[in-house]
């Protein structure tokens, strides 16, 4: 089981002839997504990874209705292409690119809300539900199926936290990038909410930061409605305020968003919050035993 | 990217919302010139920094003489750090009452939310939760009146100052969505006789759309290493210790920077140089990194879409041609792996496979060095 | 029974203090409307016919939340109204004025589907569940219970149908007025879906007239899914095209919309059309008996 | 509000859309003048009328001779009963394909729709079906280019004529929104050597949103009464009949004129003088009326906000200051019935209960006159 996306997902690439588009979806290929078409306006006809490429969303949709999208489209596109993939009914939709301006993210996200979508992103790795469908960036070998979901507000820090997992032959469910932009279409409560409902699920990792009020958020949410264990690593203890620390919302502004704050809020309502990412494993088998 | 107050006032400006009379100076003598032609002023450094006035950037003038003097003091002052080298003049206003005004995004709403508030000039932070008035604003209407009668409701305003804020405020949301603001600040927006005028101006516009808005000026207040990050499109804070700290995602280069801290050392920086990076890109990285002067290197690689054999040949090559004979802990997991130790090895680099490992050998090279 | 609207139904009147808002507030309540509150910017705090008035409807839904909102408010500012009350979350609107600019009605009709709402109008006399409630401005006396629905693109036509069946005392459930303007929020369809449903509805008078295509799209729907006898008035049989009379849809342009396309379709739809609005009652009584 | 030709293209330069060179002439020396500067020109009457070329209003010309002979020509000729006072002279185009755009409002989508068409020049309802695109737009989002990516894959449009409609058609919706257009068409829209053209401009401006486009010229091409009927804000249509109708309602105001019809008559007009009329207005559209010089008049009113009192007292009043003899069938019920007939009644005047009995007694009257 997994949440959002399964074996039977069908999945959509926007921008599947450009570099990145086409080495992505070799490597989701690979990982079993069930691709089933491409995009790219002028590239209509041709084939990538034997996979048919179409001039526009509803081209596309016409021929191979797709539940999900992950675009590979440059910033200054990508509102005009997820508004296409919205429009045309995609309801699952992967925005990889970072750099995507903030009204054009928050101009996505209201018409997301009108259409129903869910919007994963932007500036995400993706989401992946191990062994069975991947739509994202994440190296592969890493994700294997076993009882522990995880929402990360940052990519590499979350593929180093499941690498240890790994190592102790501990699997994930589905795992799910929220993105490092201010904007963003996911936060943690819409994911802890699912793996909440998700049987397979035994217990969630959250991989949070500094910087805005999501973590806080998602304890408050966890006190009062999450029955599975939760546990954390949040980075930035170390950061100065006032310093971006690289993504957008990663920021301590006016004394807010402190990693003592999160840190606070999320052991009020029961969650561990690991001090090293070396130290997750020894957390989660204490959780799963 | 923040914009200065007088630059803010511009666009207030161009966008219809009403600014006091006001000139720029950058001598003391342009300054007494626009007391002359303004009467009363008020002259304001123009630095991006906040609370100028309990720093004495601030002063007020009723004569040529004393703006002439004033500025002179002012001029030159630092402030935070900052040299202080233009100097807003402006006509001193017949502030009524001081409100605050702000559009900003509100990341847990994904929509822009209307800020506003009868106690104006303090932080928007130190007024009272329930005196500061906070309206979503979904996208697809835009600002709508009913939304200010019902802001003004909230604040307990109503008749003469209602309107004003009926005429004011649609005016702050077009401008905040046309030149994508992240910030449209007016703090104090001044009560006066003639109605509201925006006595500051804080705006800040998005840098990842300032490719669609060529006409704005762009303001650098960065050091030279942070200017040239930007440049590169790299992710990069300075910061005081002595460990250069270089990995590929933010949330793992703040992890590094954390985890640096737990075994007792300081990072002189975070870079994040991102994902999918290239020889060129790498080697730019580590050269911004060696502009630090750092006695320690410390590098986090857990290759994804970053490839270990790139990072690697971009660190051989930046290497070679500094001359680089700085102590280096290389952490290097992931796509490519064994490729890229194979050519760290190749130059006597040994690797860890746990960035826990490599972080305390950095740390402990510090206290070697 | 009725559709839409019943006796438990908490009415707001928009534009309350001004001359029509408070003439049709009396008629209403005369009527037995369930009006809880009306709102007038500036004017909160007043009260007419022992209503409280309210300055904005967030202020009023905080105090007198309703179900449906009724609007005497200038077409300049009717699109501002209509947008709060669907933004304070009124789920029916009912839009009196006429000349509302028609790029002010397709902005209402855009947000009142994201935000799910019924917009009854502009232009239209409003909506009435015989004996139980009136929304709108219709004369209170013709409209008495009975097993008859009545759907109609025009004002004082529908009356003068209504006025025939009740003197030959046949009653109406509920008589819903789409409103005169080209771009108006419920169209035939979306009323005889309701009727259908409607168990005390017996039969349904479509009251359509020349223009638009929306006589023959009901006619589709009719005769795929409807089993409820359905008959018609059409208003306009001697128009000449090219000449607007009156309602902003009503005109023969480029051969489009003719009286004779739309008997067609009704016919084939096994709707009877009358010739004369006198022949409506007798129509209706060979239905019901 | 239907805009001329030269105007509409006047519209399309403000908003960057292409159009051709032109000059406007209201004599045959200045379309010579005109012709003398453009070279190759198509002399083009200035009406409201369509098919203004199969009517001979439209004309080519190599030269300023020509230019002036058939300016002779068209100058103050009639098309369709209006007579040609303005010609718009216009560079001849090098058309390769002549394409048909236009933006309009779907009554049945509710929302403003794009068609598209490779066949161009056609009247839009002499268009196959399925060569016309049709594209509703959201107007939460407005137009966006994958939109028109879209409408060009359905038309078969690739490469070079895609972008020209990627460029041109975001600044028609854009247009077509602010302007509040009920119609904004461009056909034929000309593909050139330079580009997309629009040869041609069919723009129809909102009445009821005309107040807030100050700066909008405003064109009249009514009769007399028509103008007054607009200027009163009452429905008018000027018929062929005998009959002068009125009635407080489109729809049965059109019933009424069925009926009429129904019965052997013919209405002269049709006239909706809306709900809730008071005396004044009531009078207004009863010497609008007048001024057909029909031979009866047939009132139908059914009382719901229009108080039959009141339309009884505005009939009077026009009746004795105007010193009205002509016969008159008075249908009248509804709200203050009572009272509204005993007025009549005073004057001699019997009204009607059922709209039938007062259509046929007009229709009768004709016969008696």
């Amino acid at each position: 089981m997994s949440i959002f996306i399964n074996k039977q997902t069908r999945v959509l690439v926007q921008g599947i002839t450009g570099k990145q588009g086409s080495f992505h979806t070799a490597q989701m290929l690979e990982y079993g997504t069930n691709i089933v078409a491409g995009v790219s306006p002028g590239k209509g006809g041709q084939s990538v990874e034997g996979l048919p490429v179409y001039d526009t969303v509803f081209a596309a949709m016409e021929k191979e209705p797709v539940d999900a999208s992950i675009l590979f489209i440059p910033a200054p596109f990508a509102k005009d292409a997820a508004y296409e993939a919205l429009s045309a009914g995609v309801k699952i939709i992967v925005l990889i690119p970072e750099h995507i301006p903030l009204h054009d993210a928050m101009d996505i996200m209201a018409y997301a809300r009108k259409q129903d979508a869910v919007v994963v992103g932007p500036n995400t790795f993706g989401l992946v539900s191990s062994g069975s469908s991947k739509i994202g960036i994440m190296p592969n070998r890493y994700f294997v199926p076993g009882p522990v979901g995880i929402v990360s507000r940052s990519g590499t820090l979350c593929y180093e936290i499941v690498g240890h997992l790994t190592e102790h032959d501990i699997g994930t469910t589905t795992v799910v990038g929220l993105g490092g932009d201010r904007v963003v279409g996911l936060n943690f409560i819409d994911v802890l909410s699912r793996f909440e409902e998700d049987p397979e699920t035994k217990a969630v990792i959250l991989v949070g930061e500094i910087g805005g009020s999501s973590e806080e958020e998602a304890a408050a949410y966890i006190s009062t409605s999450m029955k599975k264990p939760v546990i954390a690593y949040l980075a930035g203890r170390s950061a100065p305020p006032g310093k971006r620390m690289g993504h957008a919302g990663a920021i301590i502004e006016r004394g807010r968003g402190t990693f003592e704050s999160k840190v606070k809020a999320l052991n009020a309502a029961g969650v561990e919050v690991a001090g090293l990412p070396t130290e997750v494993p020894a957390l989660i088998k204490k959780i799963l035993s | 990217m923040k914009l200065y107050e007088y630059l803010g006032k511009k666009l207030f400006h161009r966008y219809d919302i009403p600014v006091p009379q006001s000139k720029m100076a950058e001598s003391s003598e342009e300054a007494a010139e626009a007391a002359a032609e303004l009467g009363d002023v008020v002259i304001k450094s123009q630095v991006l920094s906040g609370k100028r006035g309990k720093a004495g950037g601030i002063a007020f003038a009723s004569n040529p003489g004393e703006a002439r003097t004033e500025a002179e003091r002012i001029l030159n002052m630092r402030l935070n750090d900052l040299t202080v080298e233009k100097l807003l003049v402006e006509e001193k206003l017949q502030i009524e009452q001081e409100l605050y005004l702000a559009l900003t995004v509100d990341g847990a709403l994904r929509c822009p939310v209307v800020l506003a508030s009868l106690d104006g000039g303090m932080d928007v932070e130190e007024v009272a939760e329930d005196r500061m008035i906070k309206w979503p604003i979904d996208v697809s209407i835009g600002l709508q009146d009913y939304m200010t009668r019902e802001i003004c409701r909230k604040m307990g305003v109503s008749g003469a100052l209602q309107k004003e804020f009926i005429k004011l405020l649609p005016k702050l949301y077009k401008m905040f969505r046309e030149l994508d603001a992240e910030l449209a600040e007016i703090n104090p927006l001044a009560l006066t006789p003639d109605g509201l005028v925006a006595a500051d101006a804080k705006v800040t516009i998005d840098d990842d759309a300032l490719y669609r808005h060529p006409q704005l000026p762009r303001v650098k207040e960065k050091t030279d290493l942070e200017l040239k990050a930007e440049e590169l499109d790299i992710a990069y804070v300075e910061l005081e210790g002595d460990i250069a700290v270089m990995a590929n995602g933010a949330g793992i280069t703040m992890a590094t920077l954390d985890m640096v801290q737990h075994y007792g050392g300081a990072a002189a920086n975070f870079l994040d140089f991102g994902g999918g990076a290239d020889v060129e890109r790498t080697a730019q990285a580590l050269e911004l990194l060696l502009g630090t002067n750092p006695k320690v290197l410390l590098i986090n690689i857990f290759g994804g879409i970053t490839r270990c054999d790139i990072v690697a040949e971009g660190f051989v090559k930046v290497r070679e041609s500094k001359g680089i004979d700085l102590p280096v802990s290389f952490r290097m997991v992931g796509t490519k792996e064994a490729e890229g130790r194979a050519i760290l090895e190749k130059v006597g680099i040994k690797t860890f496979n746990s960035m826990d490992d490599a972080v305390r050998h950095a740390v402990e090279l510090t206290g070697a060095s």
